[in-house]
C-alpha cells in the first residue's frame, strides 16, 4: 500500500498528451499485428493496410492537436515543439504513402501483412522519438527502434524464382551489418560525450560545453567526431553512404521509398537536435567538417547517379546528394538554416514519393523491373504516370516552378547568409551534374518508344502478367495515332481513357489501374508543383519549426 | 520651293521602282521600260525645276535644307531625313537624271527581248534613286544610306543575269568592296562626329574650322577614311578590281555605272567634303596621288585588254583618276566639269559598244571584231565622237575639262608638277588605247558578222554562250535574251546616242577658258569658303597645256593608226620586245592576285581552320568533352569503390571515421 | 585506479570488434564482432558513469544490451534464411548488388 | 491597359486549355498519321506541308495573337517621358525570402516584349501550317515557353527573373527532344539544356548572394526587388565574382564564343518553327540581362571587366562570321551569324556608354526581326530543294519564285546591316559607342561588318541565283507562308524607315541603365557625365 503510494509519488510525471502521437503509433502497431493474425484473406490484405492508415491518421490528428505546444516531457527526455510536430507530419505523410504503395505489393503479402505493417509503424515510432529526442539515450534508442524494423523490411523481397529475394536478403544483411557498425560508432561517440560532460541531456551537455574550454577538449571532440560519423551513416552522407545504393536497389520498392524519405527526415531531424542544440557551442569546430562532408556528399552522390540503368539505384545516389544539400542547413546552425532544412525535407518527401510511386506502378506492369526502360515511352499513353514523374525529377533537379527550386533557393540563401557561400555554389554545381541523369530519364519518358520487352508477362511477379496487353498494345495501337494522343493530352484526362477500354477486360484484381499508386503519384506530383508556385503555406509551417530551437545564432 | 522639287527628284525614281516592281506580272512588253524612262525623265524635269528655283535665291542663300521626319535622334546622334539643295547637288542631280534618262531610253530596246526586263527597269530606277539620295543627302547618315544603296543596286544589276556564275561572282565582289568603302565612310564619320557632335552637313562644315586645327590627327584620319570610301566607290587603286568585273552586267548598266551614277560618287564626296579635306592637307595629297596613279595604271592596262567593254571600263578608271586628282588638288570646278563631259562621252561609248556587241551576237572580244565601219555607220560615228572627246581633241568636250584639271594642278606648283606630267602621259595613253579600240573594231577586214550585217542580217549565235567563260547559257529563264539589237535598227537607241553625241561635242563649250566659266560661277556658293576655288589662270601655262594636250592626243591617234591599221605586225613585235611589261599590263598589274593573296585566302583559311579544327578540337572536345570527361571519370571512380564487398565498405567506413576523428583532434 | 585504464580497455575491445568486422567472412562471426563493438562502448559508459557518479551511463548501457540482443536475433534470422536458400554463408558472396 | 500578368499568362493558359479539351476538328488526321510513323523528320519534306488545324493549334494561335495585340498596346501606351517603370504589378510572392512578383514595362523591355509576342505569333502560325505528332503537347510547351520568356523580360525582381530565366529552357527541352529532327535530337537537346543551365544555375547562386549580401549591408530585411537592390550597392570584391557568374549565364545563352558549343547540334536538331523563336528571342534574354540587371547592379564589376567582355564580343564577331561564311548548312550559316550579331550587341552593351547601349538594344530587336524570317525562309527553301538545307544543293530558285526572292533579299540585306535598314542604325550606334570607349576594338569590329556582307550574300546567291540545283523544284511562296513572312518583313521595313520610333522610347531607360557603370568607368570626366544625364 504505502509502497505503492511512494512508488506513485516517486514516478515521474508523464504528459500523456505530449506522448499521444507516439502512443497511438505503437499501440496501433500492436493492433495491426493482431489483426494480421485473422484468417480471412480480406482482413489481412485489405483491412490491415486500412487500419495502418487509420493509425497514421490518428497520429496525425493528435500531432495537430498538440500544435503550438512548447514543452519537455518525461523529465526532459523528450521535447514537444513545432519542430518535432512538423517532422512528425512529414513522417506520417511518408508513412501513409508507403502503406499505399505497399497495398498490393508481394512483399507485404509474403511477409504476412500484419507483421509487415506493424514493423513499418514501429519504425515510424522510432523516428518520432528521434524527432523530439532531448537526450542521448533516447537518440540511441530511437535510432535502433527505427533501424531494426527496417533491417527486416529490407529483407522481405519476394519472388518465386527467389532471385529477387536473394538480392533482398543481401540488402537486408548489408544494411544490418553496416548499420550496426554505424550505431556502434555513434554509441561510442555518445559515450565519450557523456564522459566529457557527465550528462546525457542535451541542455546539460550544452551548458557543460559552454563553460570553459571543454568545447575544445580532445575527449569531447572525439566524441563529436564519432557522433558525426554515426549520424552520417544513417543520413547516408559520403563517405559513409556506401550501403545506400545497394540496400535501396535490393529492398522492395515500397520499402526503398520509405527509407529514402523517412530515414532522411529522422536522421536530419536528430542532426538538427543534436548539433544545433547540444553541440551548438562547439559549432566552430564541427561546422567546417560537416560542410566539407556535405560538399563531398553532393559530388559523390551526383556523379554516382550518372548513367545508372536502375531507377532505384539512381534515386539512391540522388538521395545521397540531396542529403548533402540539406546538411548545408545544419552547418550554418541558424534559424534560417533549420527552416531551410525542414522545408527541403518536406518537399523532398513529396518529390521522391512521386517518382517511387511511378516506379512501383511500372514494376507491376512490365517485366523490366525498375530499369529506365520500364518508364520509356509512358509519356505517350500514360500521362498520369508520366507527368508526376517528370515534375518530381525536375523538382529534384531544382527547376523553377517546382518546390525543389524553392527548397534549393532557401538552402543557398541560408548557406550564404551563414557565411558559407562556397557551400551554396557547391549546391548549384551539384544540381548541374544532377541534370545529367534526371534529363535522360525524362527523355526516356517522353521522347522514346516503349521497348518491345515491356509487354511480356513478368515471371518475377505475377502481378505484372495482367496489364501485358495494355503495355504491349498501347504504343502500337495508340502511341502514334493522333486520336488517342490528343485525348491523352499532356495533363491527360480520366485515366480510364488511356489505361482504358481496350485494356480492362482481361485484368485480374491485383493489377489494373492501381488507383492508390496513381493517387500517391499524382498527389505528390501536384504537391511538388503547388509548393513550387505557392510555397507560402509551407513556409509558415517551417517558420514555426525554426523558432522551436533556442540558442541558435 | 527648290527643296520641294528636290524631294520630287527623289520621289519619281522611287515611284517608278515600286510601280514596276509590284506590277511586274501585269505589265506587258515594253511598258516597264517606258514607265522607268518616264520616271527618270520626270526626275530630270524636277531637277530643272530645282535649278530654276535655286537660281531664284541670292548667291549667298543657295544652301537650302529640308527634312521630312526625324530618322535617328538619340544620345547625341541627330539624324533627320533631310536633303541639302545647293549648287553642287543640283549640278549632280542634273547630270545624273539627264544621262540616266538617255540610258533608260537606250535600254528599252536593248533589253527588249529579255524576259527579266521588268526586274531590270525596277533595279535601274532604284539605282538612279540611290544615286540621287546620295547626292541630295543632307547629313552623313543619309549619305551613307545612299552610298550603300548605290552599292546594292550595282550588285543587283551586275548580277542581273544571275544564271551566269561569273555574273554572281562579279556582283558579290562589287558589293563587298563597296561595303569596305562604306566602312571607311562610317569610320571617317565617327572621327568627325567625335568633335563636331553633329551629323548635319552644314552644321559640320560650319563647326569644322573651329573644332579642328589644320592637319590635326583626327581630321586627317577622318578624311583618309572618307577617301577610302571614295576610292571603293570610284574604283581607284587599290580598290578598283570590282569595276572591270562589273562588265558582267548588261551594257546599259555599265553605261549607267560609269557615266552617271556610281563611280562619280567618290568625286562628289570629296567635293562635298572640301571644307574638311582642306583642313587635312595630307588626305588631299593622298587623294591626288591615288588619282594620278590610277589614271596611269588604268591607262596602261587599257592598252592591252581585248574585251571591248573592259577597255572602256579601264578608261573610265583613268578618267575618274583625273577627277579625283582634280578635286583633291582643289580643282573643284574643273573636276565637276570633267565629270559632266565624261558622263556624256563615256555613256556614248558604252552605248556604241553595246551596239557593236549586239552586232557580234553577244561577243565582246576585240580579237574577233573588225571592219564594222560600213556595217555600223552610225555606231562608228558615235565611237569617233566619243573617242575624240575622250582623247581630248579640240573642240570636243573632253579637251576643255581635262586640260582645266591639269592646269589647276600645275598652278599648285611644287611636287604637283609631277601630277601634271603624269596627267599628260595619261592623256597620251588615252588617245592610244581609245583609238586602238576603234581601229580594231571598225577598220581592217570585215569579219563574218560584219559581212552578214552588211548583207542585212543580224548575226545570232546558234548556241548562246557566256562571253566571259564560254559556258553555255542557261536560257530556260529567258535571259539574257536570245535576240540582239544594234543602234542602226532601234529608234530609241539612236535617239539616246544622238543626244549624248551632241553633248559629247558641245558640252565643253560651257566653260571655255577666257570665254566663259558657267560652272565656276554656278558652283561658287558651295565652295565660297574655299581658298583654292577661284581660278587665277596664267595664260602662258594655259596655252601651253592646250597645245600639249592636242599634240599628245593627235600623236596618240597617229600611233594607234600606224600600229593597228597600217602594219599590225608592230603590235606583235612590241609585245615581244616588252614582254615583261606586257605581262604586267595584261594581268592588270596583278591586283586581283594581290588582294586574293592578302585578304581572301587568309580569311578563307581562318574560316576553314575554325570550322574543321578549332570548333572540333577546342569548343567541342576540350570545353565540353573535357568537363563531361571529368564528371564521367568521377562517376567511374565512385562506382569502382561501390564494388559490393561488404567488408570493403566497413573498412572504408572506418577510414572515414578515422578521417573525421583526425580532423577534429586537429582542433584540440 | 584511474579511468584511463577502463577507457583503454574499452577502446581495445571496440577496435577488436572493428577489425573483426573487416576481416572475418562468416556472418556469424561478424555479428559477434558487432557485439564486441557495442560492449566496448558499454564498458566506457559504465566507467564514465562511475566516474561521474550518476546513473545515466548505466541506463544507456542496459538499453544497449537489449538492443544488441534484438540486432543479433534479426541477424541470425537472416543468416538462417540465407542458409535455407542454399546460399553460401559468406559475406563476400553477397555481391550481386554493386556499381 | 490590362495588368501585365494577363499578357504573361494568357499564352500558357491557352496552351493548357488546348491541351485538356478534346480536339473537335479532325482535319488532316491522315497526314498526322503518316507523319506520325516517320516522325517529325518527315515534316521537312514538301509533302508534309499540308496543314492540320488542330484545336490546340488554333487556340495557341489565338493566344499568341492576342498577346501580340496586348504588347502592341503597351508599346503604344508607353510614354517615354513617364516614370521608369510603367504598368507595375507588385505582389509579395514569398515574404520569407523577400521575393516579389513584380512586373513592369520599361524602355528596355517594351520592345523586346513586342518582339517576343510577334515572333511567337509568327512561329505558332508557321507551326499551324503543318501537322504535328501529339499536337496538344506540342502547343502546350510552345505556349509555356512564350509565357516564360515574357516573364523573364518583364520581371522586375531578381529572383523572379532567375526563375523565369531557368524555366524558359524546359519547354524547349521537350520541343526539341519530342519534335526535333532525327537522328540524335535527344542527345542534342540534353546537351543544349545542360550546357545552358550550367550558366543559369551559377547565376542562381550569384543572385541569391546578391540579395543576401545587399540586405546585410543595408541591414534591412532580405529583398530581391531590382530597384531596392540598386539602392544597396555591393562591395567591389563581391560584385566581381557575382558578375562573372551572371556573365557565364548570359554568355552561354547568347551564345558567345567560345561558349557556343551547344549551338550547332541544338540548331540542327530543332524544328525550324521552334528555332525561329529560340534564336530570335532567347538569345536576347541574355543580352537584356546584361543591360537591365548586370550593369545597374554591378557597375564597378562591369567597368572592371569591360575589356574582357569587349574582347569576348570581338572574338564572337570574328569567329562567328568566319564560320558563317565557311558553313554550307543554311541553318548553321544563320546560327553562326547570330553568334556574330550577338557579339555586336555585347560590344555595344560593354561600351558602357549610352550610344553603345542604345544601339545594342535596338539591335536586339532588329536581330530578332531578321533571324526569325531568315529561318522560316530556310524552311521554305529546303522544301523547294528536296528537303536539303545545304546551300550547295539549292540554287536558281529566284526566277520562278520572284516574291520569295524579293522577301529573302530584303531580309538578307537587313541581316548584313545594310545602311538604310534599322540594323544599320543599331550597328552605327553600337560602333560609335565602342569607338568612343575603345578605338582599336571598334576598328577591328568593322571587319565583322564586311564579313557579314559576304556570308549573307553567299546564302542568298547560293539559294536564289546561279544554276538550278539538282533536286530543286522552284515554286513561289504560297499565301499561307506569306502570312507568316510578310508581316515580319513589313515590320523590318517600318523600323528601317523610322527607327526613331524605337529609339526615343528607350532612350531615357538606356541612359539610366548605363549611367552608374559609365561613372564607375570614368569617375572624373565632366563631358561623359554630361552626355549621360538625361
Amino acid at each position: 500500500m504505502t509502497l505503492l503510494a511512494t512508488a506513485t509519488l516517486k514516478g515521474p510525471h508523464v504528459d500523456f498528451a505530449g506522448l499521444s502521437p507516439l502512443i497511438a503509433l505503437l499501440g496501433g502497431a500492436a493492433i495491426v499485428l493482431l489483426v494480421g493474425l485473422l484468417s480471412s484473406k480480406w482482413a489481412r490484405a485489405q483491412l490491415v493496410p486500412a487500419l495502418s492508415l487509420a493509425v497514421l491518421a490518428a497520429a496525425l490528428g493528435l500531432t495537430i492537436w498538440q500544435w503550438g505546444e512548447e514543452k519537455s516531457i518525461l523529465a526532459g527526455a523528450l521535447r514537444i515543439d513545432d519542430l518535432a510536430l512538423v517532422l512528425n507530419m512529414i513522417l506520417i505523410a511518408g508513412g501513409a504513402a508507403t502503406v499505399l504503395l505497399a497495398w498490393r505489393s508481394r512483399a507485404a503479402e509474403s511477409t504476412a501483412h500484419g507483421e509487415w505493417h506493424a514493423l513499418l509503424l514501429t519504425s515510424i515510432g522510432g523516428m518520432f522519438l528521434l524527432a523530439s529526442a532531448q537526450n542521448t539515450v533516447l537518440v540511441f534508442l530511437g535510432l535502433e527502434l527505427l533501424s531494426i524494423p527496417l533491417y527486416v523490411l529490407c529483407a522481405t523481397g519476394y519472388s518465386k524464382r527467389g532471385q529477387h529475394q536473394e538480392r533482398s536478403l543481401e540488402s537486408g544483411l548489408k544494411y544490418l551489418i553496416i548499420g550496426s557498425v554505424g550505431s556502434a560508432t555513434l554509441l561510442y561517440g555518445l559515450a565519450l560525450i557523456y564522459g566529457a560532460t557527465g550528462a546525457t541531456d542535451f541542455s546539460a551537455i550544452d551548458s557543460a560545453l559552454s563553460t570553459g574550454n571543454l568545447a575544445t577538449d580532445p575527449l569531447t571532440l572525439t566524441g563529436i567526431a564519432l557522433c558525426v560519423a554515426g549520424l552520417c551513416f544513417k543520413a547516408s552522407v559520403a563517405p559513409f553512404h556506401q550501403w545506400t545504393p545497394d540496400v535501396y536497389e535490393g529492398a522492395p520498392t515500397p520499402v526503398t521509398a520509405f527509407m529514402a524519405v523517412a530515414t532522411k527526415v529522422a536522421a536530419l531531424g536528430v542532426f538538427l537536435r543534436l548539433f544545433d542544440v547540444a553541440f551548438i557551442n562547439a559549432q566552430t569546430s564541427w561546422a567546417p567538417a560537416v560542410a566539407v562532408l556535405a560538399t563531398i556528399t553532393i559530388l559523390v552522390g551526383n556523379v554516382g547517379a550518372l548513367g545508372q540503368s536502375s531507377l532505384k539505384r539512381m534515386l539512391a545516389y540522388s538521395s545521397v546528394a540531396q542529403a548533402g544539400y540539406m546538411l548545408a542547413g545544419v552547418v550554418v546552425a541558424t534559424k534560417l538554416g533549420v527552416q531551410a532544412t525542414v522545408f527541403y525535407l518536406a518537399v523532398y518527401v513529396a518529390m521522391n514519393m512521386a517518382s517511387f510511386a511511378v516506379i512501383v506502378a511500372r514494376e507491376r506492369e512490365t517485366t523490366l523491373g525498375d530499369s529506365v526502360d520500364a518508364v520509356a515511352g509512358i509519356g505517350r499513353d500514360r500521362p498520369w504516370l508520366a507527368w508526376p514523374m517528370t515534375i518530381s525529377l525536375l523538382g529534384l533537379a531544382g527547376i523553377p516552378a517546382t518546390a525543389g527550386f524553392i527548397g534549393k533557393f532557401y538552402l543557398i540563401d541560408a548557406a550564404v547568409s551563414g557565411g558559407y557561400t562556397w557551400l551554396g555554389v557547391a549546391i548549384v554545381v551539384g544540381s548541374m551534374i544532377s541534370l545529367g541523369y534526371y534529363l535522360p530519364v525524362i527523355a526516356a519518358i517522353w521522347m522514346r518508344e516503349a521497348p518491345a520487352g515491356a509487354g511480356q508477362p513478368s515471371s518475377s511477379s505475377s502481378t505484372a502478367s495482367a496489364p501485358t496487353p495494355k503495355a504491349g498494345a498501347l504504343p502500337a495501337l495508340a502511341g502514334g495515332s493522333p486520336e488517342l494522343d490528343s485525348d491523352a493530352g499532356p495533363l491527360g484526362v480520366d485515366p480510364s481513357v488511356t489505361v482504358g477500354a481496350p485494356v480492362q477486360p482481361h485484368a485480374p484484381e491485383t493489377t489494373g489501374p492501381q488507383p492508390e499508386v496513381l493517387f500517391v503519384a499524382v498527389l505528390a506530383g501536384a504537391a511538388t508543383l503547388f509548393f513550387g508556385i505557392i510555397p507560402q503555406p509551407l513556409f509558415n509551417l517551417v517558420t514555426h519549426a525554426g523558432g522551436a530551437l533556442s540558442g541558435l545564432f | 520651293m527648290a527643296t520641294t522639287y528636290g524631294w520630287l527628284v527623289l520621289a519619281f525614281p522611287l515611284l517608278g521602282t515600286l510601280v514596276i516592281a509590284f506590277g511586274f506580272r501585269s505589265l506587258p512588253g515594253r511598258y516597264a521600260g517606258w514607265i522607268g524612262t518616264a520616271a527618270i525623265g520626270l526626275a530630270f524635269l524636277a531637277a530643272l525645276g530645282t535649278l530654276i528655283a535655286l537660281q531664284g535665291h541670292s548667291p549667298s542663300h543657295r544652301e537650302l535644307e529640308s527634312s521630312l521626319w526625324t530618322y535617328a535622334s538619340t544620345v547625341g546622334v541627330n539624324a533627320r531625313l533631310s536633303i541639302l539643295v545647293d549648287p553642287l547637288s543640283v549640278y549632280m542631280i542634273l547630270i545624273v537624271t539627264g544621262i540616266s534618262t538617255m540610258i533608260h531610253l537606250y535600254s528599252i530596246s536593248y533589253l527588249d527581248e529579255d524576259r527579266g526586263n521588268a526586274r531590270f527597269f525596277s533595279y535601274l530606277n532604284f539605282f538612279v534613286f540611290s544615286m540621287l539620295l546620295l547626292v541630295l543627302a543632307g547629313n552623313f547618315l543619309l549619305l551613307i544610306v545612299g552610298w550603300a544603296f548605290v552599292g546594292a543596286a550595282s550588285y543587283l544589276l551586275i548580277s542581273f543575269w544571275y544564271r551566269r556564275t561569273t555574273a554572281t561572282k562579279a556582283g558579290i565582289k562589287a558589293f563587298v568592296i563597296n561595303v569596305v568603302g562604306d566602312v571607311g565612310l562610317v569610320l571617317g564619320t565617327y572621327f568627325i562626329f567625335k568633335h563636331t557632335h553633329t551629323l548635319n552637313f552644314l552644321a559640320t562644315f560650319k563647326a569644322a574650322p573651329h573644332v579642328f586645327a589644320k592637319g590635326e590627327a583626327d581630321i586627317v584620319a577622318g578624311c583618309l577614311l572618307l577617301l577610302v570610301g571614295a576610292c571603293a566607290k570610284s574604283a581607284q587603286v587599290p580598290l578598283h578590281t570590282w569595276l572591270p568585273d562589273a562588265m558582267e552586267g548588261p551594257t546599259p548598266v555599265s553605261a549607267l555605272i560609269h557615266a552617271a551614277t556610281m563611280v562619280t560618287a567618290g568625286v562628289y564626296l570629296i567635293a562635298r567634303m572640301h571644307v574638311l579635306f582642306e583642313l587635312a592637307p595630307a588626305a588631299q595629297d593622298t587623294g591626288a596621288v591615288i588619282g594620278a596613279l590610277t589614271l596611269l595604271i588604268a591607262g596602261t592596262i587599257a592598252l592591252t585588254q581585248t574585251d571591248i567593254k573592259r577597255v572602256i571600263a579601264y578608261s573610265t578608271m583613268s578618267q575618274i583618276g583625273y577627277m579625283i586628282m582634280g578635286v583633291s588638288v582643289g580643282a573643284y570646278a574643273a573636276g565637276m566639269f570633267h565629270l559632266m563631259t565624261h558622263a556624256f562621252f563615256k555613256a556614248l561609248l558604252f552605248m556604241g559598244a553595246g551596239s557593236i556587241i549586239g552586232a557580234m551576237g553577244g561577243e565582246q572580244s576585240l580579237e574577233k571584231m573588225g571592219g564594222f565601219r560600213k556595217a555600223l555607220p552610225f555606231t562608228f560615228a558615235c565611237f569617233i565622237i566619243g573617242g575624240l572627246a575622250l582623247s581630248g581633241i579640240p573642240p570636243f568636250s573632253g579637251f576643255f575639262s581635262k586640260d582645266d584639271i591639269l592646269l589647276v594642278t600645275a598652278e599648285r606648283g611644287g611636287w604637283h608638277w609631277a601630277l601634271y606630267v603624269m596627267g599628260y602621259v595619261g592623256a597620251f595613253l588615252t588617245a592610244i588605247y581609245t583609238f586602238r579600240m576603234i581601229f580594231r573594231a571598225f577598220y581592217g577586214e570585215p569579219v563574218a558578222e560584219a559581212r552578214e550585217l552588211e548583207g542585212g542580217h543580224l548575226h545570232h549565235a546558234e548556241v548562246p554562250t557566256n562571253p566571259a567563260n564560254g559556258e553555255v547559257e542557261d536560257t530556260d529563264v529567258g535571259f539574257p535574251g536570245p535576240h540582239h539589237t544594234v543602234a542602226e535598227r532601234a529608234m530609241p537607241m539612236r535617239v539616246a546616242m544622238t543626244v549624248l553625241a551632241i553633248g559629247a561635242v558641245g558640252a565643253g563649250l560651257v566653260q571655255v577658258p577666257g570665254v566663259d566659266d558657267v560652272i565656276v560661277n554656278f558652283l561658287r556658293p558651295t565652295f565660297a569658303s574655299s581658298p583654292l576655288y577661284e581660278p587665277h589662270t596664267k595664260d602662258g601655262l594655259l596655252i601651253f597645256g592646250m597645245v600639249l594636250g592636242t599634240v599628245l592626243g593627235l600623236t596618240g591617234i597617229a600611233i594607234a593608226y600606224r600600229i593597228w591599221v597600217k602594219q599590225p605586225s608592230i603590235a606583235v613585235t612590241a609585245r615581244e620586245r616588252f614582254g615583261a611589261l606586257y605581262e604586267l599590263f595584261v594581268n592588270k598589274w596583278y591586283f586581283d592576285e594581290l588582294i586574293d593573296l592578302a585578304v581572301v585566302r587568309p580569311a578563307a583559311a581562318v574560316g576553314s581552320f575554325a570550322m574543321n579544327t578549332f570548333e572540333r578540337v577546342f569548343v567541342q572536345d576540350t570545353l565540353i568533352g573535357g568537363t563531361t570527361g571529368l564528371v564521367r571519370a568521377g562517376s567511374a571512380a565512385v562506382r569502382a569503390v561501390q564494388n559490393g564487398f561488404l567488408r570493403y565498405y566497413a573498412a572504408l567506413l572506418v577510414l572515414g571515421v578515422a578521417g573525421v576523428g583526425f580532423y577534429f583532434l586537429l582542433q584540440a | 585506479m584511474s579511468i584511463a585504464w577502463y577507457l583503454a580497455v574499452s577502446a581495445i575491445v571496440f577496435s577488436l570488434g572493428v577489425v573483426g568486422v573487416i576481416t572475418r567472412r562468416n556472418p556469424l562471426v561478424v555479428l559477434l564482432c558487432l557485439e564486441l563493438m557495442l560492449n566496448g562502448a558499454n564498458l566506457s559508459l559504465v566507467a564514465f558513469s562511475r566516474m561521474w557518479g550518476n546513473g545515466d551511463g548505466q541506463i544507456l548501457a542496459l538499453i544497449v544490451m537489449t538492443v544488441a540482443a534484438c540486432e543479433v536475433c534479426i541477424g541470425l534470422g537472416m543468416i538462417v534464411a540465407i542458409y535455407r536458400r542454399r546460399l553460401p554463408v559468406d559475406v563476400d558472396e553477397l555481391r550481386e548488388l554493386q556499381g | 491597359m490590362p495588368p501585365l500578368s494577363i499578357l504573361i499568362w494568357l499564352p500558357a493558359l491557352c496552351g493548357v486549355v488546348g491541351a485538356i479539351i478534346p480536339s473537335l476538328l479532325k482535319v488532316g488526321a491522315r497526314t498526322t498519321e503518316t507523319s506520325a510513323e516517320t516522325g517529325a523528320a518527315s515534316a521537312d519534306e514538301p509533302g508534309a506541308s499540308g496543314s492540320a488545324w488542330s484545336t490546340s493549334g488554333i487556340l495557341a494561335l489565338i493566344g499568341s495573337v492576342v498577346a501580340l495585340g496586348l504588347s502592341i498596346g503597351y508599346i503604344a501606351d508607353f510614354h517615354s517621358g513617364g516614370p521608369a517603370l510603367q504598368h507595375v504589378t507588385d505582389i509579395v510572392w514569398i515574404s520569407t525570402l523577400g521575393i516579389h512578383y513584380k512586373l513592369g514595362v520599361s524602355g528596355l523591355n517594351v520592345f523586346l516584349v513586342g518582339l517576343t509576342t510577334l515572333l511567337f505569333a509568327a512561329a505558332v502560325l508557321a507551326s499551324n501550317l503543318r501537322s504535328w505528332e501529339r499536337p496538344k503537347l506540342f502547343y502546350f510547351h510552345f505556349m509555356l515557353a512564350e509565357s516564360a520568356v515574357l516573364g523573364a523580360f518583364l520581371a522586375q525582381d531578381l529572383a523572379l527573373f532567375v526563375a523565369f530565366f531557368d524555366l524558359m529552357l524546359i519547354p524547349f527541352y521537350f520541343l526539341i527532344g519530342g519534335w526535333g529532327r532525327e537522328p540524335d535530337r535527344v542527345k542534342a537537346t540534353i546537351k543544349l539544356v545542360i550546357y545552358t543551365l550550367v550558366g543559369s544555375l551559377l547565376m542562381l547562386a550569384a543572385a541569391i548572394a546578391t540579395g543576401v549580401l545587399a540586405s546585410e549591408q543595408g541591414g534591412g530585411h532580405i529583398t530581391f526587388v531590382l530597384t531596392s537592390l540598386q539602392a544597396l550597392p555591393l562591395s567591389k570584391g563581391s560584385q566581381e565574382w557575382i558578375f562573372l557568374f551572371f556573365a557565364a549565364a548570359f554568355l552561354v545563352k547568347m551564345p558567345a564564343f567560345p561558349l557556343h558549343g551547344w549551338m550547332p547540334d541544338g540548331y540542327r536538331a530543332m524544328p525550324i518553327e521552334v528555332l525561329m523563336v529560340f534564336s530570335g528571342v532567347l538569345s536576347k534574354v541574355g543580352a537584356y540581362g546584361f543591360l537591365a540587371i548586370v550593369l545597374p547592379l554591378f557597375p564597378q564589376a562591369a567597368a572592371h571587366f569591360q575589356v574582357l567582355m569587349l574582347l569576348i564580343a570581338l572574338a564572337s564577331i570574328i569567329y562567328g562570321s568566319a564560320l558563317a561564311f565557311t558553313q554550307t548548312d543554311a541553318r548553321l550559316v544563320a546560327g553562326y551569324s547570330s553568334v556574330a550579331q550577338l557579339g555586336f550587341i555585347t560590344l555595344g552593351i560593354f561600351a558602357l556608354n549610352p550610344q553603345g547601349a542604345q544601339g545594342a538594344l535596338l539591335q536586339m530587336v532588329n536581330h530578332g526581326l531578321v533571324v526569325a524570317p531568315l529561318f522560316f525562309i530556310i524552311l521554305l527553301l529546303s522544301r523547294r530543294a528536296g528537303g536539303s538545307e545545304d546551300i550547295r544543293e539549292m540554287g536558281g530558285i529566284a526566277f520562278r519564285a520572284p516574291v520569295l526572292a524579293s522577301l529573302f533579299l530584303i531580309v538578307a540585306l537587313a541581316t548584313l546591316a545594310m545602311p538604310g535598314s534599322s540594323n544599320f542604325v543599331g550597328e552605327f550606334l553600337i560602333l560609335l559607342g565602342v569607338f568612343k570607349a575603345k578605338l582599336a576594338i571598334a576598328v577591328i569590329a568593322f571587319s565583322g561588318v564586311v564579313m557579314a556582307s559576304v556570308y549573307a550574300l553567299r546564302l542568298f546567291i547560293g539559294a536564289m541565283h546561279n544554276r538550278v540545283g539538282p533536286k530543286v523544284k522552284s515554286r513561289d511562296i504560297t499565301v499561307r507562308d506569306g502570312l507568316v513572312l510578310v508581316p515580319l518583313v513589313a515590320v523590318i521595313l517600318f523600323l528601317a524607315l523610322y527607327p526613331q520610333f524605337a529609339l526615343h522610347r528607350s532612350e531615357s531607360s538606356v541612359k539610366t541603365a548605363v549611367a552608374s557603370a559609365h561613372l564607375a568607368l570614368t569617375p572624373l570626366s565632366p563631358q561623359s557625365t554630361a552626355s549621360i544625364t538625361p
